[in-house]
């Protein structure tokens, strides 16, 4: 499996999402610097870290959605080309316009940090189909903007085409509709505010978060 | 000239941060305070000299950049 | 010899002088320039003589703590300090405070403190990997408690978070003896290899100097200094200004300085903390015995019409100073520029002893490095051993009605309440090595060294009441609790850092609280062979002349060889077996 | 009664928000910007009457609460 880790000026999960995804992989993603103009070919995943790309300054992901990376990003996306985009990944994948919505300031206003649990909503799509039976999973959350909100139409047609991922059970930032992860029409995109890659080792407290990284080994959906 | 974008957010969008400021002001005896909503305020310095032309090279930031259509509204003054 | 331009040549009244400097320190300055100095030099002597970074009132007594060990690679004198953890492997550490700053301006006041002890770390080629924060505020129904402690939390939050290097632990304190004055200490670890590390003394004569990071501005310059006649320009801004932090800035320092320490470039490097490109410039030169020259017409500037004084004060921050081997400035340039941070080579180091600066073409400063440190003034304030208090016999005690009740209202007081609203706002677990931390049922948090079955132990202790009922077992109490934190999740415990907060050291009181803290502190440290690798000294800690609690913050590293041999106090069942010991 | 206020960073302190805002936009071509800075924008719905009385209101909630007179200056513009 040949995946990409996209590296921004403030990422700061790009080293804990190739670690992760080396464990599930068995090989060392390349990190790809948000200068380059396009991605190496025949990529099975591309995830978007965590972090604070350009600071979150703005808006949180509003800048690295305009950077040079992103563009041919957002073009092999549409091509159906597997993205993963966690916490600020998610963020900056809201603002390419590939998933509706918007990520705003959490409902409390303070930054959180929390082991949390999750209510898995599809098991069948590509992101989450290892993960069989199991339909509570428990990953970490860390975030400021992570209160996701959409229009009634837009959230109707989520839930509709099962594109929520990821609901969660006990709300830390007020989305709406307890919304923690969603994927695009397609089903290949798929953003979530939980970092799957802090939860893949028993000293993490928890594996919970292999799933993600396990769903997509089996090729395409 | 400069250029100053008022970025609001659509009424029907939550606020917290503006419900926040609302009720603190209240605990602090500002009873006269009924609403409040945070916005963002961006100045720019351009060395643009047509200020039509400016007018809507700002506009093509607030679209391109600057604001969240999802979320947000804006308006522009601009000055020379 | 190089002449003083004209237009800089002394001219400063003694009256000024001495809103800088004491009568005495004046004196010393004018001995050995045989001169009287001009507004920036007399700006260089008040900042290397000021008690932030001589020590004037603490030296003497900091030589009493112990500072060596089998695993102390560093001990205090460098950045940060530095231990072995085997396999090649050390941890480099180190506390600082940033009291003052976080009572004016909160939020911004506690980040800047947590980017200064990260550049601390990672100055000597060591990634942080874990924050930690010790923090004291008023009684919480004081009117500023609330928006001191939101800001501060924030701002601690606001900038590890951002940069990614989780904040594992801390300890927060509420007492009224800290109304007027808060303390917020932060303490950062980093993991090195050994060959590794480096240092910020100069090596040879002729090297070019680097200046790279963020852009110089009038951050912290306070506009009582600026009463100097001698510069026309700049005047329309002379306002104080407090310093702003910018994390994602520190984030690509981070990464810029390690990526370059990969190469063979630096020869020496050094973070320009308070006062940042005085300080650096001097030490680096004066510790390697040598000269600098530099000119201030390539320090980035961030503002129009700086003078040689304001830049030299300036305290922005996220910038370093580096002396790079000749003929690495294009590699510095390149990651630099890479990672969109500033890079100018703005001197070289010289043989001459001397720091000269240059401005505009003219020389502006030409001072004899040697005296600066040799001379730098070391008081013996006087001190009074404090009236110890009286000791309570426990038996003499009415002992509580309902134990129940008691247990309730123990559980309830403002320091053993729960401090999850604080450690909320905290990323714990970004870096994906984070073991355990403030939500774990263990003593001291516990993080992983990266792709190793070993991990460090950090704890951060000290309990003030202690410390102003009798200071010096106060002191010593600090540190044994601090060792036994360490010891209580399974590591050995190895070395400590030291933040030491106290009130004005011109009052014999509170020099001898000082005074018996370092010496508790330091018998504990002698008797638990748990030597002192760093730390900092806060001192004019007071409002009104009201001094705060004696507080000297203890941050402990420990290390656990096998992971899977860690303690915590968690996962008790029904019928597990309680055991007391001690005395 | 409605209130606008500007809150600005006071000239000489660092604004990175600004900073990025400013070189992100002359990465997509917006070439003429030569600076930006970023401040908050709150209204204030006020049910206040007298215009006079009001603004020394809002003028007290910014000094209390609404902006930090360390880095930060504001204006405030009232309207009916
Ligand atoms: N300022 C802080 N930052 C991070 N964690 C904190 C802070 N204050 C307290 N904590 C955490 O809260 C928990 C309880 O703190 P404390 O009551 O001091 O416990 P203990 O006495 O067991 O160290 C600890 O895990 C500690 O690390």
């Amino acid at each position: 499996m040949k995946t990409a880790v996209i590296v921004f000026p403030g990422s700061n999960c790009d080293r804990d999402a190739a670690e992760a995804l080396r464990m599930v992989t068995g090989h060392a993603p390349a990190m790809i610097w948000h200068q380059e103009t396009s991605l190496p070919d025949g990529l099975d995943l591309a995830v978007i870290p965590g972090g604070f790309s350009y600071g979150d300054y703005l808006r949180s992901g509003a800048i690295a959605a305009r950077s040079p990376i992103t563009r041919d990003l957002v073009k092999r996306a549409e091509d159906g080309m597997p993205v993963l985009g966690v916490c600020n990944g998610f963020q900056i994948l809201i603002e390419t316009g590939l998933l509706p919505g918007a990520l705003m300031r959490n409902a409390g206003l303070l930054f959180v940090c929390e082991r949390t649990p999750l209510q898995i909503e599809n098991t069948n799509s590509r992101f989450t189909r290892s993960y069989g039976e199991t339909r509570e999973v428990t990953i970490p959350v860390a975030h400021h903007d992570g209160n996701y909100f959409a229009d009634n139409e837009t959230l109707d047609r989520l839930e509709g085409e099962g594109q929520v991922a990821f609901r969660y059970l006990n709300n830390p930032n007020g989305s709406i509709r307890d919304i923690a992860g969603i994927t695009n029409a397609k089903g290949n995109v798929l953003g979530m505010m939980p970092h799957p890659e802090r939860a893949v080792d028993p000293v993490h407290g928890g594996t919970d978060g292999l799933g993600v990284f396990e769903s997509l080994l089996g090729g395409t959906a | 000239m400069k250029a100053k974008i008022h970025v609001y957010l659509k009424p029907g969008v939550l606020d917290p941060q503006g419900t926040a400021v609302a009720n603190s002001l209240k605990t602090l005896g500002f009873e006269e305070v009924t609403g409040a909503r945070q916005g963002k305020l961006i100045e720019l310095d351009l060395s643009s000299v047509d200020a039509e032309e400016a007018s809507e090279r700002v506009k093509a930031m607030c679209d391109k950049l600057l604001t969240n259509p999802v979320i947000e509204n804006y308006d522009i003054e601009l000055s020379a | 010899m190089t002449d003083i331009s004209p237009r800089y040549a002394p001219g400063i009244t003694e009256e000024i002088a001495l809103e800088h400097v004491t009568a005495d320190e004046y004196e010393t300055i004018l001995r050995v320039l045989g001169r009287a100095p001009n507004m920036v030099e007399l700006g260089i002597f008040s900042v290397m003589w000021s008690e932030h970074c001589s020590y004037k009132s603490s030296r003497v007594h900091l030589k009493k703590f112990p500072v060596t060990g089998e695993r102390v690679v560093y001990g205090p004198g460098e950045n940060a300090g530095v231990i072995d953890i085997d396999d090649g492997d050390v941890a480099v550490f180190k506390m600082e405070s940033h009291n003052h700053p976080s009572y004016i301006e909160p939020y911004q006041g506690a980040a800047t403190g947590v980017g200064g002890i990260l550049r601390d770390v990672f100055t000597m080629g060591a990634r942080p990997v874990a924050l930690m924060n010790a923090l004291r505020f008023g009684a919480p129904d004081h009117p500023k408690t609330r928006q001191l402690v939101s800001g501060v939390v924030a701002g601690i939050g606001g900038y590890g978070n951002c940069v990614g290097v989780p904040t594992v632990g801390g300890e927060t304190n509420f007492d009224k003896g800290y109304n007027g004055n808060i303390l917020v200490n932060a303490m950062a670890v980093g993991l090195a290899k050994r060959e590794g590390i480096f240092t910020a003394a100069a090596k040879e004569a002729g090297f070019p100097v680097l200046y790279v990071g963020a852009k110089t501005g009038r951050d912290g310059i306070h506009g009582a200094t600026m009463a100097s006649a001698e510069f026309g320009e700049g005047s329309e801004e002379k306002r104080p200004t407090v310093q702003v932090g910018d994390p994602f800035t520190e984030k690509k320092l981070i990464e810029a300085c390690l990526e370059l320490m990969a190469e063979d470039a630096i020869s020496s490097i050094q973070d320009m903390g308070a006062a940042g490109l005085t300080s650096s410039s001097v030490e680096m030169a004066s510790r390697g015995g040598l000269g600098i020259e530099l000119d201030l017409d390539h320090v980035p500037q961030r503002e129009t019409g700086m003078t040689a004084y304001e830049m030299m004060l300036s305290e922005s921050q996220e910038r370093m100073l580096m002396i790079l081997k000749p003929g690495a400035e294009p590699i510095a340039e390149r990651i630099f520029r890479k990672w969109d941070l500033d890079v100018a080579t703005i001197g070289k180091t010289t043989d001459t002893g001397r720091m000269v600066l240059k401005h505009k073409g003219e020389t502006v400063c030409d001072l004899p490095l040697d005296p600066i440190g040799e001379e730098a003034p070391a008081y013996t304030r006087p001190w009074f051993e404090p009236e110890a208090r009286a000791s309570i016999d426990p038996r003499s005690m009415k002992g509580p009605e309902h134990l129940g009740e008691a247990l309730l209202t123990l559980m309830a007081s403002s320091d053993m309440a729960s401090k999850r609203w604080i450690w909320g706002q905290y990323d714990r677990h970004v870096m994906a090595d984070t073991i355990a931390s403030s939500e774990d049922p263990a003593d001291a948090a516990i993080v992983r060294v990266h792709g190793t079955n070993k991990a460090l132990a950090i704890t951060t202790d000290c309990t003030p009441r202690y410390c102003y009922a009798d200071p010096f077992e106060g002191g010593k109490q600090a540190v044994a609790e601090t060792w036994r934190n360490l010891t209580a999740v399974g590591a050995d415990p190895i070395a400590i850092t030291d933040c030491l907060n106290f009130g004005n050291p011109e009052r014999p009181e509170i020099m001898g609280q000082f005074v018996g803290c370092v010496e508790g502190m330091a018998e504990a440290c002698r008797a638990l062979s748990f030597p002192v690798v760093s730390g900092n000294v806060s001192l004019y800690n007071e409002t009104d002349g009201k001094a705060i609690p004696p507080t000297p913050a203890v941050g402990g590293v420990g290390l656990l060889p096998d992971l899977s041999k860690r303690a915590g106090f968690g996962g008790m069942k029904e019928g597990d077996v309680v055991l007391l010991v001690g005395e």
